[in-house]
């Protein structure tokens, strides 16, 4: 095949094309259309991965004030503050959206950014599934909040155990709802699965052996796969189930076969690992900011990888400590309390790791690392109630109560969110060019501490005293007074702190101070782009000789990519060899369109099934058009993705 | 403090495009097997529980009809031969062998979707009978809908392969994974078949 | 993102209206007499058009043992079927509370002091949802129990299993 | 086991965790069993949890590390070795005390109880070979101490979890399977069970009274739940039971002895008999009764008593017949 001698192909980055020049031509190949159009077109993973933490953050603040009513409704016993049906259905908001909404989706966000440029690549590896993956993720996000501000919003928990979330006793659409949700998030968590590991396998920079990749790189693959193998248990219950509801399959009728069990063991075969999913990535944050902050790699990096992958591997081996006070037989519980107890290792060599990096060194104790520290006062004790109630006697008085509420706020709060805001205010300057304000930083992390552990703390005490989970009210006398108003003071603490955190962020966008490329002097290669990076992240595809390069005397580049057209280099899985010059694709509407059309199908679905027959017509003409070639054959030219 | 910087290296000379593990576009159709994979793998599952529950399978009522289900299985293990050639053809990029080769297949999913309207119509129990029945109609439609999905990939590919642009290598490298993607679908047809045909019988 | 949300909005408008309402408390003052059955047009709609109140008469249906005569399904029995659109006494909301309030002749027991007004609604509004008189978006898939379909071996009788098939 | 070593745990102190609810109480081998466990797993995650933070505390502001890696590695290998120690054994703990509690009181025989949740409400049956002899019951459990009960768990409807935390641990009622619990009551009081899987609007409200008492008590009480219901003498009762059997309530409710035979509510032939009324939720008095019976949407919204139209005098009437049925 000769080589093509057309200008656009010929034109490469090099020596000799460098600095402003090149910087001008690759934003103008790279950038998006201006206005609204660029917004609604862009496939750049940097736009879409802010635009998806901004929604799942936003997500996070409604979740958060649900909790709020919750807890002003349980301040008091008899309570007549609102009604027992508007109750569940805001618990059942407030777990559905904390972990559909925002959890899962804001790790994976944080993966969307970050992966491209720590790999050191110039776009994630699909970046038009990307785009449809967040416009399908928002609208399914406001599908159901649409439904629960028209009083058509779930009360049948975040896991929906039929047969109260069956037809029956479910009745109207209110469950149908919460189980389409879950087909919105669950395709879309999908799609950035694949996207970050086909990322991560085929685009690290060359010279990035498996031993050289970031560890939060390691947390994103490990979550990705855990994604793959995890989400379609959830599909399949939530499909059984509105097939149930729709057009009376009897999956989970006990007297026709069916089994309400079945639901429980597909939901927590996927459950189980979802939390999971939720806290590796939080894993990951922490071994980046650790590694930055002593200026020293993390102690024991192969550990901590064998460490991330066993407790991915784990995760799938223990979803039925669930379901211990079910009734199955008591030899089978003996396995999954073993298995349970046993996760404890890998977090527990983690942890140690951690802290063994920080006594190796001169750590800097900036507020991402009060984050770190507040994480692991945290989650640890989250973790040791965790094997408490792995323990089946234990577990037969402990399940459903509030010291089990106690145990996963711990673990999710203390393990996902505090080092998610540690990362929001390490990754600050790298997303916006601005450093946030650091003495705001630390009064937030002070209320949220305090706050959380004012409010969760507690909450141990009150299950332990008998009070059940999910209880919009609860009688007088029975020692939960106190407790229970403990717990709404804490409650409002610790939002208050949440919104000081909210309110820095604000400021900073406009009055931070100009952060320069590495502001912390951090060795992983995000830090050798600009602050916000540019449209194509790199002028040149940087090589890595070792894991920390920006801690190296240079930093190594290859040149010799086209400039006029979107490309990128593909090298080898295992060993990082350039192998080929790919190129990405270019802006389009039909990603939107396409995530229109299969909101479409999604939502009058919930009314008729023949919306799976119709509705996929127009689904199928958007993919096409989305796949099309929009430019006539290049004979014998250089080729791109239109 | 942005770091020195030094040209280590040329990319220019790299080829633009790579069959199997050196395509991108390989690693994610290889994702979403995993997925529909589990997917298939967990129905099986359910489909073993809710068995698990029943005294007698199938209960009150026949398996489905044989005729239908080992035709489709006997067609679509047939069609394996025109599609590694079409694989082969595409990995050489004979854009002609192609062409009829990927008509040819697309002409045999649309038989394999009439003879699957067949055992549709002879499974021999409705969805909304048992859990039995319904485990039943989900398997097949969850395998009717993979063929239905590749059946209408493949026509688009077809179409474009015989416009200009069927002459760029990288069309070649999508049809050599649509032939893959089509050999994850037979293979996961398998297990369906014997689950829905062979299981009631031998059970 | 705007058009993303105004569309979303009007379409959950289309649907979700009044299908969901819950209005548990009943209303005393409507009962006494015959049962309430000369309840306002307004009142009348709370209950055909109600999910809720749809499922209420379907449990109620269960527990009255209305299945003993009409059939599991309303499929007809002893008593007539609600599956048709045969209705002797008339169809509309008041006039099957009618019904079941004073009985009719040759075999319907008059539940006139045997159940609340508000009950009497609730099973009229199910009862009319048999036969296709409600809405489609608020009937349930199925019910928990049996789902009443003939055991094979009555199935169809006139179709003998093929030659050949092991059953 | 006395009762301040099951207080022992410092960190339950705080909370005077004695209460009809507590889990801690200790009044019946399965929350015996529970405390030392839960004391043993105290003790084993505060010692991991004490020197994680020495050695945060250490890393943040003690001496820098002078031993290099190497130390770093020994100590690893320390750590990992007390984890798989600690695991292993809260494993085999947790184990032996699940086998200790299955095995409780198997020599004697066990009383067999049926309870049946419905959607907010528990329809007790104490079980007897001669089926005269069976009581029917609702939202109370009476047992004899020391002597084990074997509940039987069915569902009505959705899933539900019957849980006594003062004596043991929990066990779901789903539809379509049996569960059985196993109870060894130890001390007498009065205990609350509540249920703990969420099972719809009124969840909050779906407890029930345990009262554990002598065998002899529980004799006197077995017997006299099961006499019928005795004839209303007072004027006022017997208008009031004569508007009782013409009316909805004996279409659902049953009294033994009456023609009220209704068996989709709770069991009333011996309601005044029992500490609470409407599963647990008002505690049985004239003036909770009377406002129980007036507006049950008012008290539990969503419950599936309907507000049955009555005048005030016939609401008095039915209320006062009620009281009569000791």
């Amino acid at each position: 095949m000769t080589a093509s001698e057309h200008p656009d192909d010929t034109a490469r980055d090099g020596p000799e094309l460098d600095g402003p020049e090149l910087d001008r031509i690759l934003s103008e190949t790279w950038g998006d259309k201006a206005g609204l159009i660029g917004w609604l077109t862009t496939v750049d993973h940097k736009r879409v991965g802010k635009r998806y933490i901004v929604t799942a953050m936003t997500f996070m603040l409604l979740g958060g004030m649900l909790a709020l009513i919750m807890r002003l409704q349980l301040a008091r016993p008899e309570s007549g503050l609102i009604t027992a049906d508007r109750y569940n259905q805001i618990f059942t908001m407030h777990g559905s959206t904390m972990m559909f909404l925002f959890a899962v989706p804001v790790m994976e966000a944080f993966g969307v950014y970050l992966v491209p440029l720590m790999v050191g690549t110039r776009a994630i590896s699909f970046p038009r599934l990307n785009a449809f993956s967040y416009w399908l993720y928002v609208f399914g996000g406001i599908m159901l909040w649409v439904a629960f501000l028209r009083d058509v919003g779930p009360d049948i928990g975040w896991f929906a155990y039929t047969p109260l979330s069956g037809p029956e006793y479910s009745p109207g659409k209110r469950a149908d709802f919460w189980a389409q949700m879950i087909t919105f998030t669950e395709v879309a968590a999908l799609a950035v699965a694949v996207e970050i590991v086909a990322t991560i396998l085929k685009q690290r920079a060359p010279g990035m052996r498996l031993d050289r990749i970031p560890l939060f790189v390691w947390g994103m693959l490990v979550t990705a796969f855990m994604v793959i193998f995890s989400m379609p248990a959830v599909t399949l219950a939530s499909s059984f189930l509105l097939s149930d509801r729709l057009v009376g399959t009897q999956f989970y009728n006990a007297t026709e076969g069916g089994s309400a069990l079945l639901w429980q063991h597909l939901f927590w075969f996927f459950g189980h690992p979802e939390v999971y999913i939720i806290f590796i990535p939080g894993l990951g944050f922490v071994s980046a900011m650790v590694e930055t902050f002593c200026r020293r790699p993390v102690f024991a990096y192969p550990v901590m990888v064998a460490a991330l992958v066993t407790i991915g591997l784990l995760a799938f081996g223990l979803w039925v400590h669930h379901m211990f006070a079910t009734g199955l037989p008591r030899l089978g519980y003996a396995f999954y309390t073993a298995a349970s107890m046993a996760i404890a290792l890998p977090s527990g060599v983690q942890i140690f790791c951690w802290i063994a990096t920080m006594w190796d060194s001169r750590p800097r104790f900036e507020v991402p690392m009060w984050w770190v520290v507040g994480f692991i006062i945290t989650f640890v004790i989250g973790g040791l109630t965790g094997v408490m109630v792995a323990s089946v006697p234990l577990d037969l008085e402990l399940h459903d109560t509030y010291f089990v509420v106690a145990h996963f706020h711990y673990t999710l709060i203390g393990g996902a969110v505090f080092p998610l805001l540690g990362a929001i205010t390490y990754w600050f300057p790298k997303i916006t060019g601005r450093m946030m304000n650091d003495r705001i930083g630390k009064l937030a992390f002070v209320l949220v501490f305090a706050g959380f552990h004012l409010t969760f703390m507690t909450m141990h005490f009150t299950g332990l005293l008998g009070m059940p989970r999910r209880v919009f009210t609860y009688p007088a006398g029975l020692g939960w007074e106190t407790l229970n108003m403990t717990s709404t003071v804490g409650a409002f603490v610790m939002a208050s702190g949440v919104l000081v955190f909210l309110g820095n962020i604000l400021a900073s966008l406009r009055r931070g101070a100009i952060a320069g490329d590495n502001p912390w002097g951090a060795a992983s290669l995000e830090w050798a782009a600009t602050s916000p990076p540019r449209p194509y992240n790199f002028a040149h595809i940087p090589a890595v000789t070792s894991s920390t390069p920006l801690w190296e005397e240079s930093l190594p580049v290859f040149s010799g990519l086209r400039v006029k057209q979107r490309e990128l280099v593909l090298t080898t899985v295992v060993e990082a060899v350039p192998d080929i010059r790919d190129p990405s694709p270019t802006p389009t509407i039909w990603p939107l369109i396409a995530a229109l059309a299969t909101t479409g199908l999604f939502i009058w679905s919930i009314f008729s099934p023949w919306a799976l027959v119709w509705g996929a017509i127009p689904v199928g003409i958007a993919l096409t058009a989305w796949f099309w070639p929009k430019s006539p054959p290049r004979h014998g030219r250089e080729p791109v993705i239109e | 403090m942005s770091i020195r910087q030094t040209f280590a290296g040329d990319l220019k000379v790299l080829p633009t495009h790579g069959f199997g593990v050196r395509s991108l576009t390989w690693w994610g159709v290889i994702a979403y097997m995993l997925i529909e994979g589990g997917g298939f793998a967990l129905a099986g599952g359910s489909y073993f529980y809710l068995m698990s529950q029943e005294t007698v399978w199938p209960p009150a009522s026949l398996p489905p009809a044989l005729l239908p289900g080992a035709l489709f299985t006997l067609i679509i293990l047939l069609s394996e031969i025109p599609n590694s050639l079409l694989k082969k053809a595409a990995e050489a990029q004979q854009r002609d062998r192609v062409l009829w080769l990927i008509v040819l297949l697309d002409l045999i999913g649309l038989v394999l979707l009439v003879i699957r309207g067949f055992e549709f119509a002879h499974i021999n129990v409705r969805w909304s009978d048992n859990a039995y029945g319904s485990i039943l109609w989900a398997l097949l439609l969850l395998h009717t809908i993979h063929i239905l999905t590749d059946w209408a990939e493949s026509l688009v590919l077809t179409v474009l392969m015989f416009t200009g642009h069927g002459q760029e290598p990288r069309r070649f490298v999508d049809v050599s994974e649509d032939a893959l993607y089509w050999r994850f679908v037979w293979i996961t047809w398998l297990p369906i078949f014997a689950l829905l045909y062979l299981v009631p019988r031998l059970v | 993102m705007r058009a993303g949300i105004v569309f979303l909005f009007g379409l959950a408008l289309l649907a979700g209206c009044r299908r969901s309402d819950r209005s548990m408390t009943s209303d005393p003052h409507a009962e006494g007499g015959s049962g309430g059955a000369n309840r306002s047009a307004a009142q009348q709609g709370d209950y055909s058009t109600s999910a809720y109140q749809v499922s209420e008469g379907a449990r109620l249906y269960s527990w009255m043992n209305c299945a003993g005569c009409h059939g599991p399904h309303g499929g007809g029995g002893m008593g007539p079927s609600f599956m048709d659109a045969e209705w002797r006494y008339g169809s509309s909301m008041s006039d099957v509370v009618r019904t079941i309030d004073g009985g009719r002749p040759n075999g319907m027991p008059a539940f006139h002091d045997r159940l609340t007004g508000q009950q009497m609604w609730q099973l009229a509004a199910y009862v009319r949802s048999l036969s296709g008189l409600a809405p489609t978006d608020i009937l349930s898939g199925r019910a928990e129990q049996m789902s009443g379909k003939a055991p094979f071996t009555q199935r169809n009788p006139d179709k003998p299993a093929k030659p050949g098939e092991p059953y | 086991m006395r009762r301040p070593l099951s207080l022992a745990p410092v960190l339950l102190l705080l909370s005077g965790c004695a209460g009809v609810q507590s889990m801690s109480e200790g009044a019946g081998f399965g929350s015996q069993q529970f405390n030392h466990l839960m004391l043993l797993f105290l003790v084993v995650t505060g010692i991991s949890y004490a020197l994680v933070l020495v050695f945060l505390t250490v890393a943040v502001a003690g001496r820098r590390n002078e031993g290099g890696e190497a130390r770093l590695r020994s100590l690893l290998i320390g750590w990992v070795g007390f984890i798989l120690i600690g695991l292993v054994l809260l494993t085999v703990a947790s184990f032996f005390s699940d086998r200790r509690e299955a095995r409780a009181g198997a020599e004697q025989e066990p009383l067999k109880v049926t309870v049946s949740a419905n959607q907010w409400w528990w329809s007790i049956e104490y079980q007897n070979d001669d089926p005269s002899r069976i009581v029917h019951t609702a939202n109370e459990l009476h047992l004899p101490v020391g002597r084990p009960v074997q509940l039987n768990l069915v569902s009505g409807d959705v899933i539900h979890s019957l849980w006594i935390p003062a004596l043991a641990g929990k066990q779901d009622l789903i539809p379509g399977r049996e569960n059985d619990l196993r109870i060894v009551p130890t001390r007498i009081g009065h205990y609350r069970g509540q249920c703990a899987e969420f099972c719809g609007l009124q969840h909050a409200h779906m407890a029930f009274d345990v009262t554990v008492e002598s065998p002899q008590n529980f004799a006197a009480w077995y017997a006299a739940q099961q006499q019928p219901a005795p004839e209303p003498t007072d004027p006022r009762a017997k208008a009031g039971h004569d508007w009782f059997m013409s009316h909805a309530c004996a279409n659902c409710h049953s009294i033994a002895g009456t023609p009220a035979g209704g068996v989709t509510a709770p069991d009333l032939t011996h309601v005044a008999s029992r500490q609470t009324i409407a599963a647990g939720t008002l505690p049985m008095s004239r003036g909770n009764l009377r406002g129980w019976i007036a507006n049950p949407q008012g008290v539990k919204p969503g419950a599936h008593m309907p507000a049955v139209g009555m005048t005030a005098d016939e609401l008095d009437a039915v209320a006062s017949y009620l009281e009569t049925l000791k």
